[in-house]
């Protein structure tokens, strides 16, 4: 097995003075693996990727990444570290153009040429990036503003990435290529944890799968052997698809 | 009520020191002249303490900050009064807030002696216990530089006058009583500004006094004012035989903040430092000796409303707050005629004092005396250097 | 007889035609979707029906009769309701003060009449309890999970009575046993005689629940149909579909 | 009465320039953090206090009191920032920032009286009060000085936040907090340090209101009505907007005091508040991005 | 609670009509009067400020032209006063309707900015106009009590305030029970969404802000009666309305109670710090560290600590056990 490259341990976590939201979680992840989390809404599943990319500090446990213990670390050493998160929702700087939002990602970058070739390759990848360099990305549509995002999170090829519901709003095409790519990194030996709604496609091709609920993994195994049971479809991923 | 009008007073008020309420704007728009009259209460109350106190007993002030609000100034003369329960209260600063102050005085019936409510409007509300420490009020201000100029030969005189003036009571007095009298003469009014407090920026008004070209320009100035008027008209290159400007000029801060522009600059001012007075040169030594520094015009008249109250109390024999004895303090004050630093004063029925102010004027950089003739320092410069 | 129809609606923010001489008609009293890539102009389309936007030129005519420049209170006053892509409630009051905001009619006696004293608290409590969340009664709005809120959304639009529902992406970020929820719901709410226009990625659901699709792509409808013909469609097939 | 005209509208040039550094620093403020800072022209006011000191104890040019107060102010904002505003909630921070900066302004200002006195203090400068003729019309020096100081630091302030880095980070910040930390802006010191050039674009400021006006603790009054209708007739946040009506201002209230009188000039940015809101709401340069779907 | 929120109002009323009789001197009268008036300019604020969270600083217009209004009708018209107030504070709503219009049209800070400029503009127009005002100078209204002592002119005001501040706890508590008064609570939050839900935003917005000016006018309308000298300088001071802003938050916007007890706090502790401190300029100081600290503490208010804590975030969907019966990890 490859090795572990980030690894939640028994984390407590939560906001403000209110009771935690996670309550012991521990999640491991490898190079070259996809770990899926999936769960109901307000499982805790977002604030599990926030305690991973340093955004929220636990209130105990631990985070390792690349063997090290980064408890406590901002984000931007995190990022140093080879760590890339893409948040729930909208989070492109709305007021400033694609442009200035995809050269963003690179901000602790100095290397002109190495920005441009990076620059280059994420406007291959999103061709809206291209289209609408010019644009304020708060003009964007939903889905758009979406790609913007991958984009900026691409920028510093990143080791191990945190995915938050990235299918979310996205036309099934785009749906695939952001798929595409999460199995791309996975080959190139980048680590993906992935939370994802869209809690079937994502099993599909996930290495492993952790149920959350109530801040703790309840069940955790191969994701393929996840998706099959057919206790937890019924419950979890809702009933049988129509196709 | 213990406040109740008619109430008995307590035995205790009988002794123990003379409380005097005083409400002054210590902040805000007139935080500076505020500051002046009470340092010239308190030279005041310094030396009748060194003398014995009022009928033996010690004098101690009450001061109160009304941030220059006409609101503040109802409550702290109605606090002094009903609740500090004072034996005598004395005036704030400004015309604007001695209407307010004296309507609380006049309803409890206390007199009201005050330093600087001087426009025409002051007594015009029907106060029947209000007085005007000073020589005289707004709009007889100017009344002496008025008789000069009307005097000055034909050829010498000047055809064209400017006026521009704060928009306040006082200032618009004291530039408008001088504006009357000359445009009765003859005198042309060729520019007639009032500018809202909130100014900030004179060179346009100056520019348009500039393009008018009049012999004779006039401030009706608070200070801030009348040091942006004056800078204006400088750059502006505003060259008129004769500038005037109420209050500014009177403080010491003026020359330096025009940076030399002060010279030959007339204004009234009640009150000169070298006067000799009863009690002016012990006045300003005393001055000196608390607060380091030169007495100002505002100083003197805080130490004026001291002066006449003193000689009031000293003649009645008495200083209760009761309205007998304020009505006998009253009535004593309205009759006679007092010896203070500006010189005698007397009171007409309204309260206003009928004596005149004097001018004054930067000569070689130092303020002289220039009229009345009899009181004069140094000689009128007319017409004025160039700026 | 359609309930709203559309005559070549267009409108373009600054370079971008977002949507353009698009005329569309719903089948009334049925569950009609729209489909389209990302940034084909379905959002504003909404924004555009409901008032929230004025369209360069169109009109919009609702049960025959032209809407096109009503205010959005007029336009939800003549039964028109709608949510909101990313979710929309009041964060700081509580779920049931959310529920008593919208209105139908407003004459100044119901304005002013105290709330709790007409049957107003009952209509809400049922309508909660349709969606399962009148426990949460008390609770304020931004306490609630993604899920809660959205169906907390879709509640507060169903007080006003509406016989139009705009939605706009209901499944997106929702976890699929509460999908099945939305869809069971919009199903019987339209048995209920209520005209549905879903917009929604999830091609699950719309093809499973929609009577009537309508395409969308750069901003003009290029297909409309059945479920079962759109699917085939080369043209949906090529714009959207073909992955 | 062209002369006079001309006269009116070179003054009303000069004195925009002045206005439009007084109002940068609240337009930079409200811009990049949505925050309204009624303190600013207590802060100017302060500056002018510092620098009245440094110029006559030490007896020097009142420009050599900058290289104290800029960074001083500096500093300055960045504690402002960091311990008073980021503390504040964010669902109403428009609103709670108005009432904290109003505390600030009392305080400041309290201090100021209990330091200085309430008296009148002013710097004049033998240059300041001449003027250049050009033709008949008359430009003071001081006006001319403080309109050069205002285009040089304008120049500097749109540079830094527009091109520099620094500039990106804090626009990245105040859009959006989590996604700028991921990117690896430092937030909380980027934010601290926009706060911190709001204030420096103070002291500079004070300094240039010092060396043409007298003033007093009470003065900074006057400017709030003044200053905000400038950023709002430019467009909330928009520097250079907040730049350009800052100019038209001074121009209009030149020409209307020259013209008809000094109470008209001052309603005129009341006037134009007003027109600007019934005719586009979101100001006449700015042009921001509805935020409404 | 119930207990606390029934009892005390009524206890609370019974004192505040017994005041005049109780307070041994009439400063104290006075300053009850003068808290009492602060107290009803606040809770009318909080019509439009706690409801749809609009800042006003504007109030101070309508409180001056309330007084001015009302002085003007006396002394120009010889308008019995009762007649004046009231026709004054109906001239100022409709006004407020006007500038309403106008000014709702922008929110949150530019609306702050906006109501700041109102006050400004209406100091120049009333300073400016000085053969209607008396300008600079002010204007002198007489006493209506001219029989009455000053003392006793206090107490009868003390009434008609409290009269007021009734009146105005009476609409808050009105509006606050009606759909009228969730959709301002609505717009407050997003107004928008609540648009969308067919709430007339627009004209919801005007209404709160005409009636909350209605009774700000008349606060201003018994001031002049009361006070007996308008300036325009302090009549226009945004001090006024900043202080309805501080009473409010400090007691808490979203309180009926709210404003009330921040007046009762404000408004004594004001005149304490100026007798205690008032020799310097460092009560300024005091003042304005009061309002940071409430501002950075007590965001929501006293009140907000006595009342119904929140819930707190994570309300879970379903018990997980629910769903997972049966499903071994
Ligand atoms: N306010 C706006 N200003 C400028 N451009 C806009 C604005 N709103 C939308 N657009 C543009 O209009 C186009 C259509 O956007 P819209 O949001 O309607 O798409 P959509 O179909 O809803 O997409 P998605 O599925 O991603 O939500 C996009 O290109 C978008 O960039
Ligand atoms: N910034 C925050 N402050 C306070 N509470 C929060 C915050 N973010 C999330 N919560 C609470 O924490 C709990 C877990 O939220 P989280 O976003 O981690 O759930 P999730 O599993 O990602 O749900 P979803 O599928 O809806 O995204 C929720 O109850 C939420 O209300
Ligand atoms: C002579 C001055 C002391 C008068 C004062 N400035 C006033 O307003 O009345
Ligand atoms: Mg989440
Ligand atoms: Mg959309």
């Amino acid at each position: 097995m490859s090795e572990v490259v980030l690894s939640l341990e028994d984390v407590v976590a939560g906001y403000g003075r209110a009771a935690p939201v996670l309550r012991g979680l521990t999640v491991t992840v490898r190079a070259g693996e996809v770990v899926c989390l999936v769960g109901p809404n307000g499982a805790g599943k977002s604030t599990a990727l926030k305690v991973a990319s340093g955004l929220l500090a636990p209130r105990s446990g631990r985070v390792l990444l690349a063997g090290r213990d980064v408890t406590g670390l901002p984000p931007q050493r995190l990022l140093g570290l080879g760590l890339a998160h893409v948040l729930q929702g909208h989070s492109v700087f709305r007021e400033m153009t694609v442009a200035e939002n995809v050269r963003l990602g690179g901000f602790t970058v100095r290397d002109q040429a190495r920005l441009n070739a990076r620059i280059a390759a994420v406007k291959e990848l999103f061709p809206v990036v291209g289209e609408r360099w010019g644009s304020l990305a708060g003009l964007l549509s939903g889905g758009q503003q979406k790609q913007v995002e991958f984009a900026r999170a691409l920028m510093l090829e990143p080791t191990v990435v945190l995915l938050d519901e990235p299918s979310m709003g996205l036309d099934p095409r785009n749906t695939s290529v952001v798929f595409d790519q999460i199995d791309l990194m996975r080959r190139t030996g980048v680590a993906v944890l992935l939370v994802e709604q869209n809690a079937r496609r994502a099993l599909e091709m996930a290495d492993l799968g952790c149920v959350l609920d109530l801040g703790r993994v309840h069940i955790s195994g191969p994701a393929r052997d996840l998706a099959a049971d057919p206790r937890l479809g019924r419950l979890y991923l809702g009933g049988a698809p129509s196709t | 009520k213990t406040d109740e009008p008619g109430a008995a007073q307590s035995p205790g008020q009988q002794q123990g020191p003379v409380k005097i309420g005083i409400s002054l704007p210590l902040t805000g728009d007139f935080s500076e002249p505020g500051k002046g009259i009470q340092e010239g209460y308190q030279v005041w109350a310094d030396q009748v303490n060194a003398r014995g106190g009022l009928l033996g007993r010690k004098v101690e002030l009450i001061f109160r900050d009304d941030a220059s609000d006409p609101n503040r100034v109802s409550s702290d003369y109605e606090s002094l009064i009903t609740q500090d329960k004072v034996n005598l209260v004395f005036g704030p600063f400004s015309s604007r807030l001695v209407i307010p102050a004296a309507k609380v005085a006049e309803s409890y019936g206390m007199l009201f002696v005050e330093p600087a409510g001087a426009a025409a409007e002051v007594f015009e509300q029907g106060f029947t216990r209000l007085f005007y420490a000073a020589p005289a009020i707004a709009s007889d201000h100017y009344n002496y530089l008025a008789d000069y100029i009307l005097k000055l030969p034909a050829d010498q005189r000047p055809k064209t006058a400017a006026y521009a003036s704060l928009d306040d009571p006082f200032a618009q007095g004291t530039a408008y009583g001088l504006r009357d009298k000359l445009a009765a003469a003859g005198v042309k009014t060729v520019v007639d500004e009032v500018y809202p407090p909130e100014t900030t920026d004179f060179a346009p008004i100056a520019a348009k006094i500039a393009a008018a070209k009049p012999d004779l320009v006039v401030g009706g100035t608070q200070f801030e004012d009348s040091v942006g008027l004056v800078r204006a008209l400088q750059e502006l290159k505003v060259q008129p035989k004769l500038a005037a400007f109420s209050t500014g000029p009177t403080l010491a801060e003026f020359p330096a903040a025009v940076k030399g522009a002060a010279e030959h600059i007339l204004s009234p001012v009640g009150w000169s430092s070298t006067a000799t007075f009863t009690g002016n040169q012990e006045m300003v030594k005393r001055y000196k000796e608390l607060f380091g520094g030169e007495a100002n015009e505002d100083a003197a008249n805080g130490y004026t409303v001291g002066q006449i109250v003193e000689a009031a109390v000293n003649a009645v024999k008495c200083v209760d707050p009761t309205k007998e004895c304020q009505d006998k303090l009253t009535q004593h004050i309205r009759q006679g005629t007092f010896d203070t630093v500006v010189g005698p004063l007397s009171f007409d029925d309204k309260g206003r004092p009928e004596q005149a102010h004097m001018i004054q004027q930067y000569v070689n950089g130092k303020v002289e005396i220039v009229l009345p003739e009899q009181a004069k320092t140094a000689s009128i410069v007319y017409p004025k250097q160039e700026w | 007889m359609s309930s709203l129809r559309t005559e070549g609606l267009t409108k373009a923010f600054g370079g971008v035609q977002a949507v353009s001489d698009a005329s569309v008609e719903l089948l009334d009293g049925k569950i009609n979707g729209l489909i389209g890539p990302n940034g084909s102009g379905k959002t504003t389309f909404f924004n555009i029906v409901t008032g929230m936007i004025r369209p360069d030129s169109g009109r919009v005519l609702y049960r025959g009769r032209d809407i096109t420049r009503h205010s959005p209170h007029r336009i939800a006053h003549a039964g028109i309701g709608r949510t909101f892509q990313l979710c929309r409630i009041f964060p700081r009051l509580t779920v049931l003060e959310n529920m008593l905001v919208a209105v139908r009619r407003t004459r100044l006696r119901e304005l002013l009449a105290g709330l709790r004293d007409t049957g107003e608290v009952e209509r809400a409590r049922h309508w909660l309890r349709r969606m399962g969340i009148e426990h949460l009664e008390e609770a304020e709005a931004r306490d609630l999970s993604y899920g809660q809120q959205k169906l907390l959304e879709l509640a507060a639009v169903l007080m006003a009575e509406p016989d139009l529902v705009l939605l706009d992406e209901p499944a997106g970020g929702v976890n699929p046993a509460l999908i099945d929820r939305i869809v069971a719901l919009v199903r019987d709410l339209n048995a209920e005689g209520r005209t549905f226009l879903v917009v929604e990625h999830n091609m699950d659901m719309v093809m499973g629940m929609c009577d009537h699709v309508i395409v969308f792509d750069r901003g003009a409808p290029i297909a409309a149909g059945p479920p079962a013909v759109i699917r085939e469609d080369p043209r949906v097939l090529e714009a959207y579909l073909g992955v | 009465m062209v002369s006079l005209l001309l006269q009116g509208l070179a003054l009303g040039v000069l004195t925009g320039g002045l206005y439009a550094l007084l109002a940068s620093g609240l337009s930079l403020y409200f811009g990049v953090m949505r925050v309204v800072m009624v303190a600013h022209p207590a802060f100017l006011f302060l500056a002018a206090y510092l620098t009245y000191t440094v110029h006559t104890t030490l007896g020097v040019d009142p420009f050599l009191a900058l290289p104290l107060t800029v960074p001083l102010f500096f500093a300055l904002g960045v504690a402002v920032q960091r311990l008073l505003i980021a503390r504040l909630a964010p669902d109403n921070l428009a609103m709670m920032s108005v009432l904290l900066t109003f505390g600030i302004a009392l305080t400041i200002e309290g201090l100021l009286g209990t330091f200085y006195t309430g008296s009148y203090k002013s710097v004049s400068m033998e240059y300041a009060t001449r003027s250049l003729s050009l033709g008949g019309v008359h430009l003071p020096y001081d006006k001319i000085i403080a309109f050069a100081v205002a285009g040089l630091t304008l120049a500097v302030l749109f540079a830094v936040l527009v091109k520099s880095r620094f500039g990106q980070a804090l626009r990245a910040t105040i859009q959006h907090r989590e996604a700028a930390r991921l990117v690896g802006i430092r937030t909380e010191r980027v934010a601290g340090y926009g706060f911190g050039v709001g204030l420096a674009t103070a002291a500079v400021g004070g300094t240039v209101l010092a060396l043409i006006t007298p003033f007093f603790p009470a003065s900074h009054w006057v400017w709030i009505g003044k200053l905000m209708a400038i950023i709002v007739v430019g467009g909330l946040g928009s520097v250079v907007g907040a730049a350009l009506a800052a100019v038209l201002l001074g121009v209009v209230e030149g020409v209307v005091l020259v013209t008809v009188d000094a109470t008209w000039a001052t309603m005129m940015f009341y006037v134009f508040l007003f027109l600007t809101l019934l005719a586009r709401p979101q100001g006449f340069f700015g042009g921001r991005l509805a935020h409404r779907f | 609670m119930r207990t606390v929120s029934r009892g005390l109002p009524l206890l609370l009323a019974a004192l505040a009509v017994a005041y005049p009789w109780l307070a041994p001197n009439y400063y104290l009268v006075y300053a009850g009067a003068l808290t009492v008036m602060y107290a009803a300019m606040s809770t009318s604020w909080n019509l439009l400020g706690g409801f749809t969270g609009y800042v006003s600083l504007g109030h101070s217009a309508f409180f001056g032209l309330g007084a001015y209004g009302t002085g003007l009708l006396v002394v120009r018209l010889d308008v019995p006063w009762a007649v004046a107030l009231l026709v004054s504070a109906l001239l100022v709503t409709a006004f407020a309707v006007g500038v309403g219009i106008a000014a709702v049209r922008v929110r949150g800070a530019s609306f702050v900015i906006v109501s700041l400029a109102l006050v400004s503009m209406m100091n120049l127009i009333v300073q400016g106009w000085r053969s209607l005002t008396g300008g600079s100078t002010g204007l002198q209204v007489p006493s209506p009590f001219p029989g009455l002592h000053r003392g006793q002119t206090h107490i009868v005001f003390f009434y008609l305030f409290l009269v007021l501040l009734a009146l105005a706890l009476l609409s808050w508590w009105y509006v606050s029970r009606s759909r009228f008064g969730a959709g301002l609570r609505a717009i407050r939050e997003d107004e928008d969404k609540a648009e969308s839900l067919g709430v007339p935003t627009g004209a919801y917005k005007v209404a709160a802000f005409a009636l909350s000016a209605l009774f700000v006018a008349l606060a201003g309308g018994l001031y002049a009666l009361w006070f007996g000298s308008l300036d325009p300088i302090f009549v226009f001071s945004i001090l006024i309305a900043s202080y309805m802003v501080l009473m409010s938050l400090l007691g808490g916007v979203r309180h009926l109670y709210g404003p009330l007890l921040g007046a009762l706090i404000v408004a004594p502790a004001g005149e304490y710090f100026l007798i205690a401190l008032g020799e310097t300029q460092i009560h300024l100081t005091a003042t304005g560290l009061v309002l940071v600290l409430v501002v950075l503490f007590m965001p929501d208010g006293i009140l907000a600590r006595f009342t119904r804590r929140r819930a707190g975030p994570s309300i879970p969907d379903e018990s997980a056990d629910q769903r997972l019966q049966g499903v071994a990890p």
